[in-house]
């Protein structure tokens, strides 16, 4: 059972990594067709990175070992989170490893490396997106912990196999509750993969950029572990809501290969679909200017708090 | 013949001293004669130790529990209050703010002072004591105006005029209770003012009029004691004159005026039966505490702030005493000889530290610590056991106290807290930019005594950990005597 | 009510007139007319002694009597009028409360003093003990002149009036203190008296004046 | 009257009489500074070392009691050791440790108090920390606290020339006192009406609800006041900055860590079982002052006040929790209640280990910048690459960010948090969970605040010239810091073995227990049958398993080349230093967020201005709303009683008058 479990681990991560920059190149596609543009290719995304692995790394002069090393500690910790995060199976070795509020904690981690990097060559646009990109972060943080809370109450854990297990097994009931985290969530994941409406990653207008104002200085095979982890970032967000608001399909409990099969397709159908929902939301709101964020934070905070009182109330 | 010594020792030096004050060696002879008085009443207290009470003369005088360790620490300030002003009066001596003729006026007046306080506590005789109060008042007043200032006269002025009206009204509350103890004891015979025998059957005396007497007897000696609102003599009086006479005056006159008062109390409650003669007290140390940490605020003069802390510490006492009881008799035992030695202290090194600077101006007074750390680091530690901060002896009392007003009087416990935080912030607030800091002290000609200071805070640092098992059955002793509560 | 005995009666009378001699001194306002009164109050205090004495037979009150007469009649007031004549203070300006409101303020502290002296004339066993109260109101009186005097010198005269009130008071309720003690607080007071003296020198010497306007300086009202 | 030499209490006593001893022999040679570094330091830190060891085996130890012959003649000085104290003695072990072996390297000699001098007062306040734990009756509990205000108001004030910190000095002292006083009249209500003062009377006493009640709440205000809860914590930020930096990680790590365990002391030892509902007080206070503490913290541009503001904030984690246990106790959660003390103990080492490095680093940074204005500073990571990396430990730590200390003892209050909704009552069960969102938001935002400190400080380049020639710290100096650096990791990655310990704690105050659960070595489970696991260790090693494989395929697939270039900037070209963000610059955000909390003044610059200047004050609301006041009416009183005394010898004579005629009065 052992080597299932740990073949099954195998596969989740390695799965993670080759889908992620995929996922990131769908949903890129998706909104070109939205926005009626030419779509490029979805593996466009695979493309970057593998060039951007064999050029020459250009590094500033007054950037220090920290800068060279986080690439490296945010891909690791991207991968790890995929790995503990239960996409396709509930009983993956590193599943107990970290709860849900440790894995908010690990992408915290990430999140504090990567702006500390940028803060080390010392530009202006390097600390003027560390310090966005962390007032996004604590904004985000509570809210995205407030969404797992409601989560853990209705099934008295915090682990995230557990959550799923307990959701998937239980009676399909309409859940209010739910739904306002659910609503809570999204904002959470389009806030912390600097999404639209809070940041654009399709753009370098200096005055609004956030996650790509930390990477400017970076090039080469380091940007590309950064662009990188933050596909796998992406991917951890989406794999996150499905364990929390759509575990159905995922492997639950001792499961043989067919199971596992079942549920990588299944993944690979929700991943599908939240590549459109993505899209759309994308298209259909326009960005907010930065001092605005924390209003849409506040509301995502408000949601889930709505969602734990009406849990509360109800008991659903 | 102990006794003898400690009463002959300091008049014969009064009388000596007149003579030959000003000679070049005077200040010596005088802290030699105040050694003196200290062995004899070392040899004294050894000898109660071994042999309990004692009585001399006809049990004119007597020696218990109560005054046994009053009497060793008036001798012991005394001697290092001469220890200290040795080098203290010659640098006055050299500013020229007095003359050798005042020197001698001082020295002889200064025995004279030591022996009247000693006769006071010492006597067993109510009159007597009065008798000796009063020339305690009269030996000093001259010393307040020693510098001949216009503040110092007034300030002399004051405490003659106040404390000459406060102690005839003492005087005629001993009449009073001459009166009630005749009737009781005899007119025949001088056995009605003798105290033992008053405590023997104070339980007879008539007690309309002991209450009377008592009034009379507490704003008498209360004026001396300081009591609010009866102490405004007293400020000024510490402030004007020369700093050794500051240090007695607050941390041996006052002492022994409560003691007055409480050996009065002792008699008057015993007659009574009511809790009149310690809610006076409580009253009287209650608004004392008040008022002077409040006007603690205002003081500028280094010796003016802690001569208000000494009405501040005797409200304390007086409350103390007031609540009675063992354990707040205890405490309140505990706090006159611990405020004693430290205020004397606190003078001490106040004492230097405005010689150093060259006024009395607490603005003025800058960064001790940095020419001068000894000096700086005893006001500074002496403030702070003063304010009763532990380990030092100020504050096992006055942990004491408290935990007893809790129990006696709850209503007086939050008051009592609130005016040692405002008398905290005062006092501490200003030594704190006097010791510290940036400096605008001088070095002087004459190494300044600092072996006071620091004994008298290792003996209080001592009390505060670890008292000694006598002394504590002393304190148990006169508490059981005082009893109230 | 029984007659009392003639001596008592001129006893009761010299009370009185120890009183009134009060009130005088409550009033006046000439400081040598003051140190007079003075004088006149320990004459009479003296003669209530004397009288006393006789009457009793008790050695020490012809002592005590001596002693008043000595100090309080002869030495003091002479001490005094030196004092006045040496430095000039004749007049002492004005009282702080007009001289009606002092008056009226002194016959209800003489009320108050009588009030007060009951329980202790009730347990005194002495034929005079009645004049105890007179005595608590020459003491209450001299206080009260201290209190509303601006001169040095009438608030010493006040404060030996004080002194003349706490002796009669002695003498009238048990005959006299003890020896030893009587003896004490006539030195005390001859000593005062001598201290005061260098004192008034000694301001005079810094202010050129006796008068306590110069005297406020020290203060927290500022 | 020894009972035992080897048992841990008289092994702790022993040490602690060494500290005395250690800082007396400072007096021997009072001026020497190398006396003073290399042989009495060191040797209080071994000291330190050998306490810590002494606790931890204290912790399974059986309670031991002794009664010391000083003190007051009824009231002998008791001591005793249990599993409490001990946990906090070894706190204070530990990290003295740390700071001695620092402090060892750190001083030197120049203005302020000569070295021995320091050396005792030093050595003074590491005793009566102990001494406090230890005690276990009113009077020597007092002694040793105020004893430990009293020697650090000493060492806050070694630079006693400048103005700034003989005020701070003050104010911590002036406050330590009040609280002081709060706690005497807490022992005085504990004591239950038997007048008894030590500990094991108060045990006994039998208090009504509301005299518990009002001891609660005067333990509240007293230990708050030492803490720095607010509002009583306005000394915080101005004393930890005044004092020297190993004085200032004393105080953070270790005193106010001491006025937890008081609290703690009282509310579950003392007190024997306190109402529910009191809990919500310190929670509520607690959830506010961590907020408050961390939104100043934000917008501090002194690094040593920032540090401050984050105690601050750490003390209200502390006291939350600490308010929760008193929840679940009172409510019958047993379970809970111990998992909610078990994380305000583990958080007090934590802290105690992270703020001790941040203070020593900022420390080295002073030293040989001279510059605590995070303004000046800048791209010391170059300069002092020991004290940059090792500070990222404790910067990373106090950000509660996995899988260091900080997250361990966070983790453990959400988990507490978690089950809030189980308090049978309305509101409470509803309010309690949002009130994890805000130590949710309070975690996240230090997160923001250590950002600005490691950025600005050790990043980027340097502001001011200052910050140029900065070199790093000495071998002593390493040594304290990698010994605390290290503490953290140890702490963060084995929290499985360190629950068990300090859950002895719950078990013996009779608060709870946390039931053992069959979980391997490596996983922390907190709660039986709730399944939330964390196993630190597991998902570390396996970050830097990735790390590695990167490294390695990075290497084995493609080239190597680095070239060194100037930094790009979007091409903007002309880079100085100054285009960095500043402190102010990086706080604005939380500035702008958290408006209402500041009592903010602004100079703003008009556009055509020809020297433009921005400056921004900020202003403490609840020093101008309620100390400010209360200073002015103390004065108004003081002017009042003053107006009586006019200098006048007849008014003077009129009150002697009255008080007679009104006594006399009394008794007729």
């Amino acid at each position: 059972m052992m080597t299932i479990e740990w073949f099954t681990q195998f596969l989740a991560v390695a799965a993670a990594l080759a889908a992620a920059p995929l996922f990131l190149g769908w949903v890129n596609q998706c909104r070109a067709w939205l926005q009626n543009r030419r779509a490029p290719s979805v593996l466009l995304v695979y493309r970057g990175i593998r060039k951007l692995f064999h050029k020459d790394a250009a590094v500033a002069e007054p950037a220090s070992r920290l800068f060279i090393f986080t690439p490296y500690i945010v891909f690791g910790t991207m991968v790890v989170a995929a790995a503990i995060i239960p996409s396709v199976s509930t009983r993956l070795p590193f599943g107990t490893a970290a709860d849900a509020i440790a894995l908010v904690g690990l992408f915290a981690t990430a999140r504090v490396f990567m702006s500390l990097a940028a803060m080390d060559i010392g530009t202006a646009f390097g600390s003027m997106g560390a310090r966005r990109e962390m007032m996004v972060g604590f904004l985000a943080e509570p809210a995205l912990l407030m969404v797992i809370f409601v989560a853990s109450l209705i099934s008295m854990t915090t682990a995230l196999p557990v959550i799923s297990e307990r959701l998937a097994t239980q009676a399909l009931t309409l859940s209010p509750s739910l739904a306002f985290t659910g609503v809570a969530f999204t904002m959470v994941l389009l806030a912390e993969n600097a999404r639209i409406p809070i940041d654009n990653p399709a753009t370098h207008l200096e005055l609004t950029m956030i996650h790509e104002a930390m990477l400017l200085e970076y090039s080469a095979r380091h940007l590309a572990l950064l662009e990188w982890a933050a596909a796998l970032k992406l991917l951890n967000y989406a794999c996150i809501g499905f364990a929390l608001f759509l575990p159905w399909g995922a492997a639950m409990g001792e499961a043989g290969p067919p199971a596992l099969l079942t549920a990588v397709a299944f993944l690979a159908l929700k991943l599908l679909v939240a590549g459109v929902a993505l899209a759309l939301i994308e298209t259909l709101s326009a960005k907010l200017r930065v001092f605005r964020a924390p209003q849409f934070l506040a509301t995502a905070y408000l949601f889930a708090s709505l969602g734990l009182l009406v849990h509360l109330l109800l008991g659903a | 013949m102990e006794f003898l010594a400690l009463l002959g020792t300091p008049l014969a030096g009064a009388l000596a001293l007149a003579w030959f004050g000003a000679r070049r060696r005077a200040p010596e002879a005088n802290a030699a004669l105040s050694l003196a008085t200290l062995a004899a009443a070392v040899a004294l207290t050894v000898r109660v130790f071994g042999a309990g009470n004692l009585t001399f003369f006809h049990e004119q005088f007597f020696i218990d529990p109560f005054n046994v360790f009053l009497v060793t620490l008036t001798a012991l300030v005394g001697f290092t209050t001469s220890m200290f002003s040795r080098p203290y009066m010659r640098v006055e001596l050299d500013h020229g703010r007095i003359s050798a003729g005042r020197l001698r006026l001082y020295h002889s007046m200064y025995q004279l002072f030591i022996a009247t306080m000693l006769l006071a506590l010492t006597t067993n005789n109510l009159g007597l004591m009065w008798v000796a109060m009063e020339a305690a008042t009269l030996s000093t007043v001259l010393l307040v105006t020693l510098y001949r200032t216009p503040a110092s006269l007034e300030a002399g002025w004051k405490y003659f005029i106040l404390c000459g009206v406060g102690i005839a009204q003492a005087l005629f509350g001993t009449i009073l209770l001459y009166i009630a103890a005749e009737k009781v004891l005899g007119a025949e015979g001088v056995s009605a003012l003798l105290w033992t025998h008053l405590n023997a059957v104070k339980a007879q005396l008539e007690p309309r009029v002991l209450s009377l007497a008592f009034v009379f007897l507490l704003v008498g000696y209360g004026t001396k004691v300081g009591l609010a609102p009866l102490h405004n003599w007293l400020p000024d009086a510490h402030a004007e004159g020369p700093t050794p006479i500051s240090a007695v005056l607050s941390g041996l006159l006052l002492n022994v005026a409560i003691y007055a008062v409480v050996r009065c109390k002792i008699l008057v409650e015993g007659s009574l039966h009511s809790p009149l003669p310690a809610q006076m007290l409580m009253g009287f140390g209650m608004l004392s505490v008040v008022l002077a940490s409040f006007l603690l605020w205002r003081q500028r003069d280094i010796k003016r702030l802690f001569a208000y802390s000494s009405i501040e510490h005797m409200g304390i006492i007086a409350f103390a005493f007031g609540m009675g009881g063992a354990i707040a008799n205890f405490a309140a035992l505990l706090h006159m000889t611990v405020h004693s030695l430290t205020k004397s202290a606190i003078f001490f090194a106040a004492g230097h530290a405005a010689q150093k600077s060259g006024t009395q101006i607490m603005e003025r007074i800058r960064g001790l610590v940095t020419v001068s750390p000894t000096v700086g680091w005893g006001l500074m530690l002496g403030s702070l056991a003063i304010l009763g901060m532990p380990p030092f002896g100020v504050f096992a009392s006055e942990f004491l106290i408290l935990t007893t007003a809790m129990r006696e009087q709850p209503w007086a416990t939050p008051i009592l807290l609130i005016a040692l935080g405002v008398a905290f912030a005062a006092i501490f607030g200003r030594v704190q930019s006097m010791v510290f800091g940036e400096t605008t002290v001088k070095r002087l000609p004459h190494t300044p005594a600092l072996l006071p200071v620091f004994l008298h805070l290792a003996l209080v640092l001592m009390l505060g950990l670890f008292i000694p098992p006598y002394l504590a059955e002393w304190y148990r002793a006169a508490a059981r005597m005082i009893g109230g509560g | 009510m029984t007659a009392q005995p003639f001596v008592l009666q001129i006893l009761n009378a010299l009370a009185a007139l120890l009183l009134l001699l009060s009130f005088a001194m409550l009033a006046q306002r000439r400081v040598v007319t003051l140190v007079n009164l003075l004088a006149l109050q320990g004459a009479v205090l003296c003669a209530a002694t004397l009288l006393l004495a006789w009457r009793t037979g008790e050695a020490h009150l012809y002592f005590s009597a001596a002693l008043t007469l000595c100090l309080k009649v002869a030495f003091l007031p002479w001490l005094l009028h030196r004092l006045i004549r040496r430095l000039g203070v004749y007049w002492d300006t004005d009282t702080l409360l007009d001289t009606t409101g002092t008056m009226l303020v002194g016959l209800l502290v003489v009320v108050f003093a009588f009030g007060l002296a009951q329980p202790i004339s009730a347990l005194a066993s002495t034929a005079t003990r009645s004049a105890v109260g007179i005595a608590v109101a020459v003491i209450l009186l001299a206080f009260l002149t201290m209190i509303t005097r601006r001169k040095a010198m009438s608030q010493v005269v006040g404060f030996l009036s004080m002194e003349n009130g706490l002796f009669f008071g002695a003498m009238s309720a048990t005959y006299g203190m003890p020896m030893i003690v009587e003896l004490g607080v006539a030195l005390d007071v001859l000593v005062a008296m001598l201290v005061l003296g260098v004192f008034f020198f000694q301001i005079r010497e810094q202010f050129d004046s006796l008068d306590l306007e110069h005297l406020q300086s020290l203060k927290e009202d500022r | 009257m020894i009972a035992n030499l080897g048992s841990p209490l008289s092994a702790a006593l022993a040490l602690l009489c060494a500290w005395v001893v250690i800082g007396l022999a400072g007096l021997l040679r009072p001026m020497s500074l190398v006396f003073a570094g290399r042989t009495l330091f060191p040797l209080g830190a071994a000291c330190g070392l050998a306490l810590a060891l002494a606790a931890l085996l204290g912790i399974a130890a059986p309670t031991a009691h002794l009664t010391l012959p000083i003190g007051l003649p009824d009231l002998p000085m008791h001591v005793r050791c249990d599993a409490l104290s001990c946990v906090f003695l070894c706190i204070l072990g530990a990290t003295s440790a740390g700071v001695s072996l620092f402090g060892a390297g750190y001083f030197r000699s120049g203005q302020g108090a000569p070295p021995g001098l320091l050396c005792l007062q030093y050595h003074l306040f590491l005793a009566s920390m102990g001494f406090v734990l230890l005690a276990d009756d009113a009077y020597g509990f007092m002694v040793a606290w105020e004893t430990m205000a009293l020697s650090s108001y000493f060492l806050v004030t070694t630079q006693h020339r400048i103005e700034e910190i003989r005020r701070a000095g003050f104010l911590y002292l002036l406050m330590a006192h009040l609280g002081a006083i709060a706690i005497l009249l807490c022992f005085g209500v504990l004591q239950g009406g038997s007048w008894q003062f030590s500990f094991d009377a108060m045990r006994s006493a039998q208090l009504s609800p509301p005299r518990a009640g009002v001891a609660l709440l005067l333990a509240l205000v007293g230990f708050g006041a030492k803490a720095g809860l607010v509002p009583l914590h306005v000394w915080l930020p101005e004393a930890h900055p005044a004092a020297p930096s190993p004085v200032s990680a004393l105080m953070s790590g270790v005193m106010l860590k001491v006025a937890v365990y008081g609290m703690l002391r009282v509310a579950f030892d003392l007190l024997g079982g306190p109402l529910w509902w009191w809990g919500l007080l310190p929670v509520s206070l607690g959830l506010f002052t961590a907020l408050y503490g961390i939104v100043f913290a934000a917008a501090q541009t002194d690094m040593k006040r920032l540090l401050a503001y984050s105690s601050v904030k750490n003390i209200g984690i502390l006291f939350t929790g600490i308010g929760l246990a008193i929840v679940f106790h009172g409510v019958g959660r047993p379970q809970l209640a111990a998992l909610a003390l078990v994380a305000v103990l583990y958080h007090s080492v934590n802290h105690a280990f992270m703020k001790s490095l941040l203070f020593l680093g900022t420390g080295v940074v002073l030293h040989s910048t001279g510059e605590r204005n995070l303004g000046r500073l800048g791209g010391l990571i170059h300069r002092m690459p020991w004290v940059a990396w090792l500070t990222l430990v404790g910067t990373l730590a106090i950000a509660g960010l996995p899988p260091l200390n900080g997250f361990v003892s966070e983790w453990l209050l959400l988990q507490a948090f978690l089950f809030a909704f189980e308090v049978p009552h309305t509101f409470v069960n509803m309010l309690l969970p949002l009130g994890a969102g805000l130590v949710a938001l309070t975690g996240a935002l230090s997160g923001y605040v250590m950002v600005k400190f490691f950025g600005v400080v050790f990043l980027g380049k340097p502001r001011e010239a200052a910050a140029a020639p900065a070199h790093d710290a000495g071998s002593l100096e390493r040594g304290g810091l990698l010994w605390l650096a290290s503490g953290c990791v140890i702490l963060g990655l084995l929290p499985a073995q360190i629950v068990p310990v300090l859950a002895r704690v719950a078990e013996q105050l009779h608060v709870g227990r946390l039931l053992p659960n069959g979980a391997p070595w490596w996983m922390l489970v907190p709660l039986q049958g709730r399944q939330a696991s964390y196993a630190p260790l597991v998902f570390s090693c396996a970050v830097v398993a990735v790390v590695l494989l990167t490294i390695w395929v990075v290497r084995l697939l493609y080239h190597q080349r680095i070239r060194r270039v100037a930094p790009w900037d979007c091409g903007f070209g002309r880079l100085d230093a100054r285009m960095q963000d500043t402190a102010e610059g990086f706080g604005q955000p939380i500035r702008h967020l958290f408006e209402p909390f500041f009592a903010m003044q602004r100079q703003l610059p008009s556009p055509f201005d020809p020297a433009p200047r921005y400056r921004v004050v900020i202003g403490d609301r609840i020093w101008n709303a309620a100390y400010a006041p209360l200073g002015a009416l103390v004065q108004r009183i003081a002017d009042a009683f003053a107006a009586l005394q006019q200098g006048r010898i007849a008014s003077y004579l009129l009150y002697g008058f009255i008080t007679l005629i009104v006594l006399l009065a009394l008794v007729l």
